[in-house]
């Protein structure tokens, strides 16, 4: 079937951006993300590694990370990093097990407190985490003052964004209820 | 205290981001006798006071944790990365 | 009926009207009221009937610890029983009913128990309806049941959203009095970041019903200023309507804002009621105190209240509490309230001091009875005049309304939901907060302060030191009070002597004097055997007026301080929160987060009826035009897969890759059966076992590379397995170099099974699947579609097939197994669900988790050769070795058919020998799974007996009490088709 | 000892006296120096031990000591649940004991315990938890006990007000034990404790058991806060503290101790008349005589000697309800507490004499003990008195776990936060 028409289906393709003067929220592309494990002593040689293949370099826990990006390469990136990374690092392929959302907007802090614990005004730019949205873990990191990235398991991202819309609720305007 | 737990690796969280398995026991040697075995497997001090605990950061970090708990008071002593060596508490 | 609202004063705004019914009469209140103001406005007394004796009731307080004014608001879904009117803001169109009354509140046949409570003292029931027996359910529980409770709750589901959300701050500040005001402005000032959270509406606390002047203005004016300048500090947050329910560990405090509950109708996009959890570095309580009732008969009559609240009324409400009014005082704050009266010129009667001095001149011109108590009241549903005894004898005035002044409860309630215990102080004849307490200070009249101006020198100086220990320079800004009076603490007496009718002491559990005296006669003298016996302080407001007085007349009955006797333990929650509050968003549907399989959509396109399991929907079965029953879908899809080819969603199942250069010797440990020797390019069954010996989870691990393994899980305990591994390789062997990802979501997963497998397989993937290249148990990467995918093929059969498991990226997975299914229409392919994957697996006698029941050993499933003899160690190795695992009588698995194909059975059925009568003792064992087999036309089952597999051919009963059904059944090999697997090559 | 009896007569008489004439429901006896047996706890099992040593033994020469007030502990604090819906034939037929006693308390202490068989309920979500509940309820059956097996629509005539709409996990039955229902917890304490007391026994609160005096081998007494108190045999009944007191004779317990809490809704009419268990959450309601609503959920999960729970669960379990029952959601929570579980290493108790061959033991009874308060007392005194375990309690030995035999019913294994 070398002619079958292979295609790729977003799992958030059906949600329709939220739009708000406060609160924004997209889903991003299924682009690129690796999980990798390895000595944090070389967390360094990663990050160029990382910049190299013009990937965003994201922590994850001791000698966990996760390398992000919004498109797909046909290459063979993870062999690409690891042989250029001092040995002991593993590359696990997570590009369809992972799915990114941006909560953006000058509520987002407000926004997400009502699924996180982790105390978002101390949140630095850059910083990046795993924890608890509601019953839901996902990955976040800050990428700027008022933009979060969340980085649920693919098969948990529909909760999630249903999830997120009942938080930026209040920031979107509705007619009362009878 | 066990509302919030200090993760070595993320900062203070929440309970429920955690799950726990129990008294932190270390695993007998494989040729130890029954009686250690057993021991291991069935037997607990359960003390009321201090008291180290096997803490899993499941929605976090994914490591397990050796948390110092008083049972009593649910004060945290202590809490660090099971494979790091016991620091002395005062 | 007449009004008692004052031309002018208070924080209400006349000029706004709002109408409201109670009980279906119309009223019309203003803004600014609650529901009790409006009540009281209108000259409405009598506002509920009490718990047992269904006495009449009015409104005693003015705040949360109301035990009287409990009514209905709302209908339909918006039932809110039990709400207090006192902290019930009005709206336009409220609709209050009164409760626990019938058939009106005016006239209460309730109210006849009032004449047999000679026979309903404390814990009657206990002494009797103990004959007969079955008459206890059948007779006096449905009438006790009845008479008891308090509102009616809706079966209806709530139409309103709640929410939850989570804050940090360096200071909580508690209550927003003198003392909380100047805490969080002193603290705000300081660039810390405060929380001010404040029950009620507006903030200011008692300084809201105040007559003094603060700094120059009128206490509300001082109050609004500091709100006012705590609004312009962006590192302060206020929460009015907020109630902080709970103290926590590591000072987390639980608090519910109630943000549209003071509306009459809430807007859709925000929650009627949001939960916060703050995190809090430090917090103030600065929480205030509760004026205590005095124990004289009658002193319940509506009319009665206290004088605190009293002075609430007048001052903030600007309501006369009555035309003719007098105040029983034991200490000086009753004067200010009869200073505030003449002021407002109401008619004050009588001042009854049982002191015989009091430090405050009065000028006023209402009489002072010096050394006197109120003794009796009477009045029946409104107060109509009080039996006064004194040094002057015996008399009776006539009064419309009594305040009462029986010294102040600080309220220390939250500082006691960790376990510290309250200290009754002699010197302010009360309990104070437990000491050193950790994380939380307290200023104002919840400690010692007495005065506006104690309170707020005392809030600032708190958060001057709790700044300190942060780091931080605050400073104290000093303010000027004038008319003030504050009260010193005074002694007085617990039982009132003279009193002749019933004094109570918890209002709304109808518990008065003589109840905890019989509960010390009777050897509950203890305070929490009291409480229990009598029910003291176990209503709504959990005892904040009664507790005290209950103490006091412990203390005297057993001839000890009130010190001695001590309090009950404080529990939170400070006061009632609802479920909703409590639940959040997470409700209906939303319950628990779905998990959708990457194959959902193909399922659905292919008309998959769903089912439930765990988090995820997986596809039970593809019915089809013209299938009336399951059944009729199931078997179809069974006998194709045999006859063709099936392809099922298998992505559920946990797939964990296992990486770095200990990965095989990790495996090898975690798994009973050696692993050691597989080579790259193969997978294997494995079993995980627990440490106590029994199995956990079953699976195949592939070797993808040297160092590479993708192992997998049951659906069921795929996260289980996770933690599990990551224990065994972070806290068990951290010397070895394992690296455990989980891949679970990244691959969509299916399994083509059926003779046609390979033809159709080999439509899509590029390489040479041929059995030579794959073999049984092959695994390894494949290229799709030429060389436009990878996936990774595994040569499993969970049925007994050829079969074949392809994982995909997950985001191509629908599009692959739509390609499967167009390549393998010329094939005879049909979609199979779960249920078809049940019977498939169980004519070949493959187990699953209704067999790995967790109390089974391996070779309970005759899988002892996956025991290793060799392996040095594993999990579970050591205590497999006990004698009770190896017992020859314990339950092992077989097989078992009904004699007659057409009888059927259920699992779950019990095994009995045949003849054997039907008891425990002969119990043999029980059916695990059944499934019909559309091969053998036949119901079977596996299940675990007694040495089962010695019993293979034995007749027996398979018995199901629960149905009435008894199916003579028979033992057999588990393996019902081709126990050669020859299918496996076909 | 004379004590007034109880009836709706006695009542009268003393409401026309003004109730002056009620006496102390028992005495405050002063220690003795020496006791036949003592046992530690005046908790439900602590008290019934006593009474039925007394009444079923003639053995009264007894002294139970509670470091609190009598029903201070678990049995003062639980969700008052009674059934004996068990699986395993270790539990099964001790449960049904048990349910049996209960069926006769009221008369048996002359004291109402309110002892209601309202019914209890557990609900089921799927296929697999339909097939356990059919595994369990055909062993009951076998046992002859009740239990009935409800679809979904039988389930939904009787409690229409579940969420059967618009569920998550949808309701697919439930077993049915209509003899099961609830206990006015602290009347059991009580009720026992008086009736014991009647028959001589000394029940000496505010005595905390400080030590246990072993001399070559065999317990002499105990230390207390009271002073030394010597016995004959030593009965641990001690329930969440059990491996705290078992520690003052060296003994290490398969058992860890665990905070559960219970919750208690605002007074209400009947609203839920039957126990209603939730199959897929943790959470159990039933409606307390008062109106309240009594519920619960799972265990905190860390182990714990404070009364006290956490946050976190409070939200678990009030989502749970909220599941089961939407209309919840508007009812308000009243009061939220604790309790110390002995947990065990497979979810059943012990009832058996220990290496020292005069102390006795009575502990792992996780969350369920409460409605084994008749028979863990009618047992524990038969193994006392006669030295050798009762029939209905043979298996729930101490040296199970060593030998392999655990009773597991719910197959968890040695992990007591599971349970
Ligand atoms: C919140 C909760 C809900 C529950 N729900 C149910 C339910 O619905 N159904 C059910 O069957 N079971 C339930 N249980 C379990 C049940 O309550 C207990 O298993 C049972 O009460 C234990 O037996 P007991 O009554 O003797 O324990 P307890 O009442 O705890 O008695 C033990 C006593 O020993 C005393 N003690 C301890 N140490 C010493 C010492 N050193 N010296 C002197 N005295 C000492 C304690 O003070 C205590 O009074 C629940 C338990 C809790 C906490
Ligand atoms: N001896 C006396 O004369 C006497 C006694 C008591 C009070 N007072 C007067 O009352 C005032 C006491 O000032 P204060 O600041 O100590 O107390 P306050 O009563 O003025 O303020 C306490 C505030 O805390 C709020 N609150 C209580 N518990 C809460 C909770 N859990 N969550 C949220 N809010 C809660 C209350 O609604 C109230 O508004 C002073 O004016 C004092 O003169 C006088
Ligand atoms: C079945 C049951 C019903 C209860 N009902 C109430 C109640 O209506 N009001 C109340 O304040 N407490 C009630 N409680 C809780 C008790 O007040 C108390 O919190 C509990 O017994 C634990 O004791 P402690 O809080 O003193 O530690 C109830 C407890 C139980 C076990
Ligand atoms: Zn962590």
């Amino acid at each position: 079937m070398s002619d079958f028409e292979l295609i790729h289906r977003a799992v958030l393709s059906s949600a329709t951006p939220l739009r708000s003067e406060r609160v924004q929220l997209t889903p991003l592309p299924e682009g690129t993300v690796l999980q990798v494990f390895g000595p944090a002593a070389h967390a360094g040689s990663l990050a160029d590694a990382a910049a190299r293949a013009g990937l965003s370099l994201r922590a994850n826990g001791p000698g966990q990370w996760y390398l992000v990006g919004d498109e797909t390469t046909t290459r063979d990136v993870p062999t690409e990093l690891t042989s250029g990374l001092p040995d002991g690092f593993t590359v696990v392929e997570q590009n369809h097990g992972r799915v990114r959302i941006a909560v953006e907007g000058d509520a987002v802090e407000a926004v997400l407190a009502k699924g996180t614990g982790v105390d978002l005004s101390r949140f630095e730019i850059g910083h990046a985490t795993t924890t608890l949205i509601g019953h839901i873990s996902a990955h976040v990191s800050r990428t700027s003052a008022d933009r979060f990235e969340l980085m649920p398991l693919r098969s948990f991202a529909e909760s999630l964004w249903h999830d997120l819309e009942k938080m930026a609720a209040e920031y979107v305007v509705v007619p009362s209820r009878p | 205290m066990a509302s919030l737990v200090s993760c070595p690796h993320c900062g203070v969280r929440p309970k429920e981001e955690f799950t726990i398995k129990g008294a932190a026991l270390s695993r007998p040697a494989a040729d130890a006798p029954y009686a250690t075995w057993f021991d291991y497997v069935f037997l607990r001090d359960n003390p009321r006071g201090r008291y180290d605990e096997y803490w899993h950061h499941s929605s976090g970090c994914r490591r397990w944790l050796v948390v110092t708990r008083d049972t009593a008071s649910h004060e945290i002593a202590a809490c660090r990365d099971v494979a790091e060596k016991p620091a002395v508490l005062a | 009926m007449t009004s008692y609202r004052l031309p002018k004063g208070g924080l209400i705004d006349r000029s706004v009207s709002l109408p409201f019914t109670f009980d279906g009469r119309s009223y019309s209140g203003h803004a600014g009221d609650t529901l009790a103001s409006a009540l009281l406005a209108n000259g409405r007394r009598l506002v509920g009937r009490s718990f047992k004796y269904h006495r009449p009731r009015g409104i005693l307080t003015a705040g949360a610890a109301e035990p009287n004014a409990l009514m209905t608001i709302g209908s339909a879904g918006r039932t809110d029983p039990n709400t207090r009117a006192t902290m019930q803001e009005l709206y336009a169109g409220l609709k209050a009913r009164s409760q626990n009354r019938w058939p009106s509140l005016d006239f209460d046949l309730g109210s006849l128990n009032g004449l047999f409570s000679p026979f309903l003292g404390a814990g009657f029931y206990y002494k009797t309806f103990m004959w007969p027996a079955a008459f206890w359910e059948k007779l006096y529980e449905p009438l006790i049941r009845r008479a008891a409770g308090l509102g009616r709750a809706t079966y209806e589901s709530d139409p309103d959203t709640y929410e939850k959300s989570w804050a940090h701050c360096d200071l909580l500040v508690i209550g927003s009095g003198p003392a909380g005001l100047a805490a969080a402005l002193t603290a705000g000032r300081a660039g810390l970041r405060v929380i001010l959270a404040e029950e009620h509406p507006r903030f200011g606390g008692a300084l809201l019903s105040e007559t003094a002047t603060v700094d120059g203005v009128t206490a509300p004016e001082f109050a609004a200023r500091c709100v006012e300048e705590l609004r312009s500090l962006p590192n302060v947050t206020l929460l009015p309507r907020t109630t902080v329910i709970g103290w926590y560990d590591s000072n987390v405090f639980g608090a519910v804002e109630r943000v549209q509950k003071h509306v009459a109708a809430p807007v859709a996009n925000r929650p009627v009621e949001r939960f916060w959890r703050i995190a809090a570095r430090h917090a103030i309580l600065a929480t205030g105190a509760e004026e205590r009732p005095l124990l004289f008969g009658g002193n319940d009559i509506p009319g009665v209240m206290l004088a605190g609240a009293m002075r609430t009324y007048l001052n903030r409400f600007g309501v006369a509490p009555g035309r003719r009014v007098a105040i029983f005082t034991t200490n000086d704050s009753g004067y200010a309230l009869a200073r505030d009266l003449d002021r407002a010129g109401v008619g004050l009667a009588a001042i009854i001091d049982s002191r015989l001095r009091s430090d405050v001149p009065y000028e006023g011109p209402a009489r002072i009875i010096r050394g006197a108590h109120v003794t009796d009241a009477t009045g029946g549903k409104s107060l109509s005049s009080i039996t006064v005894t004194g040094p002057g004898g015996v008399e009776t005035i006539g009064i419309d309304a009594l305040a009462m002044a029986g010294g102040f409860s600080p309220i220390v309630h939250l500082a006691c939901h960790r376990g510290g215990r309250p200290v009754w102080s002699d010197e302010h004849f009360s309990f104070l907060a437990p000491q050193d307490l950790k994380g939380i200070a307290l200023a104002g009249s919840v400690t010692d302060a007495t005065g506006i101006a104690d309170c707020l020198s005392q809030g600032s100086a708190q958060a001057v030191a709790l700044a300190g220990e942060l780091g931080v320079k605050a400073v104290a800004s000093p303010t000027s009070v004038s008319g003030d009076i504050a009260a010193r603490p005074e002694r007085s007496v617990w039982s009132i002597p003279g009193v002749k009718g019933k004094a109570f002491v918890d209002y709304q559990n109808d518990v008065h004097s003589a109840d905890l005296k019989l509960a010390a006669r009777e050897g509950f003298g203890e305070v929490e055997l009291a409480k229990r016996y009598t029910t003291t302080g176990m209503a709504t407001d959990q005892g904040k007026l009664s507790n005290v007085n209950a103490i006091g007349l412990l203390a005297e009955a057993r001839g000890v301080s009130p010190a001695e006797v001590g309090t009950t333990t404080f529990r939170p929650f400070y006061t009632p929160v609802s479920f909703g509050a409590l639940t959040g968003a997470s409700t209906g549907k939303r319950f628990q987060p779905v998990r959708k399989s990457p194959l959902h959509g193909w399922a659905q396109r292919n008309g998959a009826v769903f089912i439930e399991t765990g988090l995820w929907y997986r596809s039970s079965w593809f019915p089809r035009q013209g299938e009336t029953t399951w059944r009729q879908s199931v078997d179809r899809e069974v006998l194709n897969v045999r006859a063709n080819a099936g392809l099922c969603d298998v992505s559920m199942l946990g797939k964990i890759e296992i990486t770095g250069k200990d990965a095989t010797t990790f495996i090898d440990r975690v798994y009973s059966n050696g692993f050691a020797k597989l080579p790259v390019g193969k997978a294997r069954y494995g079993l995980m076992l627990r440490e106590d010996g029994m199995i956990y989870d079953d699976g195949t691990t592939s070797r993808l590379s040297e160092n590479r393994y993708f192992l997998t899980t049951t659906t069921a305990y795929a996260a289980g397995v996770m933690d599990h591994l990551e224990f065994c390789a972070q806290a068990h062997w951290p010397e070895l170099d394992v690296k455990l990802a989980s891949v679970t979501d990244q691959w969509a997963q299916m399994s083509l099974a059926g003779p046609k497998s390979r033809a159709i397989l080999q439509e899509i993937v590029d390489d040479d699947i041929s059995d030579h290249a794959m073999g049984l148990l092959a695994a390894r990467e494949v290229s799709l579609f030429n060389s436009r995918l990878k996936g990774m093929l595994f040569r499993i059969s969970f049925s007994g097939e050829r079969a074949y498991e392809l994982a995909v990226p997950a985001g191509y997975g629908e599009s692959v197994a739509d390609a499967l299914m167009k390549a393998g229409e010329s094939h005879g392919i049909c979609a199979y669900g779960v249920e078809a994957l049940g019977v498939l697996r169980l004519e070949k006698g493959f187990v699953t988790h209704a067999e790995i029941n967790g109390t089974v050993v391996p070779a309970d499933l005759g899988l002892g050769k996956m025991v290793s003899a060799t392996k040095a160690d594993f999990i579970g190795k050591a205590m497999l070795a006990r004698e009770g695992l190896s017992d020859p009588d314990r339950p092992r698995l077989t097989g078992v058919m009904p004699i007659d194909p057409s009888a059927s059975f259920m699992a779950g059925s019990h095994v009995l020998s045949k003849e054997a009568a039907a008891t425990l003792e002969n119990d043999q064992g029980y059916v695990t799974s059944v499934a019909y087999s559309p091969h053998l036309k036949s119901t079977i089952g596996l299940a675990l007996v007694v040495r089962g597999p010695e019993r293979h051919g034995e007749e027996v009963i398979v018995w199901n009490g629960l149905r009435n059904e008894t199916t003579r059944g028979r033992l057999c090999d588990p393996v019902f088709l081709d126990p050669e697997n020859e299918q496996l090559h076909v | 000892m004379s004590v007034m009896r109880y009836s709706a007569f006695s009542i009268f008489l003393n409401g026309l006296r003004k109730n002056t004439g009620w006496t102390s429901a028992w005495r405050f006896p002063e220690p003795k120096p020496h006791y036949d047996i003592i046992i530690v706890g005046g908790g439900g099992h602590g008290l019934a031990t006593a009474h039925y040593l007394a009444k079923e033994h003639g053995i009264t020469n007894v002294a139970v000591l509670e470091k609190g007030y009598i029903g201070s502990g678990n049995v003062g604090r639980n969700t008052t649940i009674i059934r004996s819906n068990y699986l395993l034939p270790g539990n099964n037929p001790f449960y049904e004991l048990s349910l049996k006693l209960w069926e006769g308390l009221e008369r048996d202490l002359n004291y109402n315990a309110m002892v209601s068989q309202r019914g209890v309920i557990n609900l089921c979500h799927n296929d697999s938890q339909f097939a356990a509940y059919m595994r369990r309820g055909n062993a009951m059956r076998l046992h002859g006990v009740d239990a009935e097996l409800l679809d979904r629509n039988q389930v939904k005539s009787m409690l229409p007000f579940l969420d059967f709409d618009n569920a998550r996990f949808p309701i697919q039955g439930g077993l049915l034990q209509r003899r099961g229902g609830t206990v006015r917890h602290d009347a059991v304490a009580w009720g026992y404790a008086r009736a014991a007391d009647a028959r001589g026994v000394d029940i000496i609160q505010q005595c905390e058991v400080t030590g246990i005096r072993r001399e070559n081998g065999r317990v002499v007494g105990v230390e207390t806060t009271r002073g030394f108190i010597g016995c004959n045999k030593l009965a641990l009944a001690a329930a969440g503290n059990s491996s705290h007191v078992a520690a003052m004779a060296d003994l290490r317990l398969p058992i860890e101790s665990h905070v559960l809490q219970a919750f208690v809704s605002e007074g209400l009419k009947p609203f839920i008349d039957c126990v209603v268990i939730f199959g897929a959450g943790h959470f159990y309601v039933s409606q307390s005589d008062k109106g309240g609503l009594v519920f619960g959920g799972d265990i905190d999960g860390y182990n714990s000697y404070a009364q006290r729970g956490n946050l976190a669960t409070v939200e678990h379990v009030a989502e749970a309800g909220v599941a089961l029952i939407p209309a919840l959601s508007r009812v308000r929570v009243l009061r939220s507490w604790g309790g110390i579980m002995d947990m065990s290493m497979d979810g059943s108790p012990i009832i058996d004499r220990t290496h020292i061959d005069n102390l006795y033991l009575n502990a792992g009874w996780c969350y369920g003990g409460f409605k084994a308060t008749p028979a863990a007392g009618y047992c524990f005194a038969h193994l006392l008195a006669r030295g050798e375990p009762h029939a209905t309690a043979a298996q729930m030995r101490l040296d199970r776990f060593e030998r392999g035999y655990a009773i597991d019913e719910r197959g968890l294994g040695a992990q007591p936060n599971l349970h």
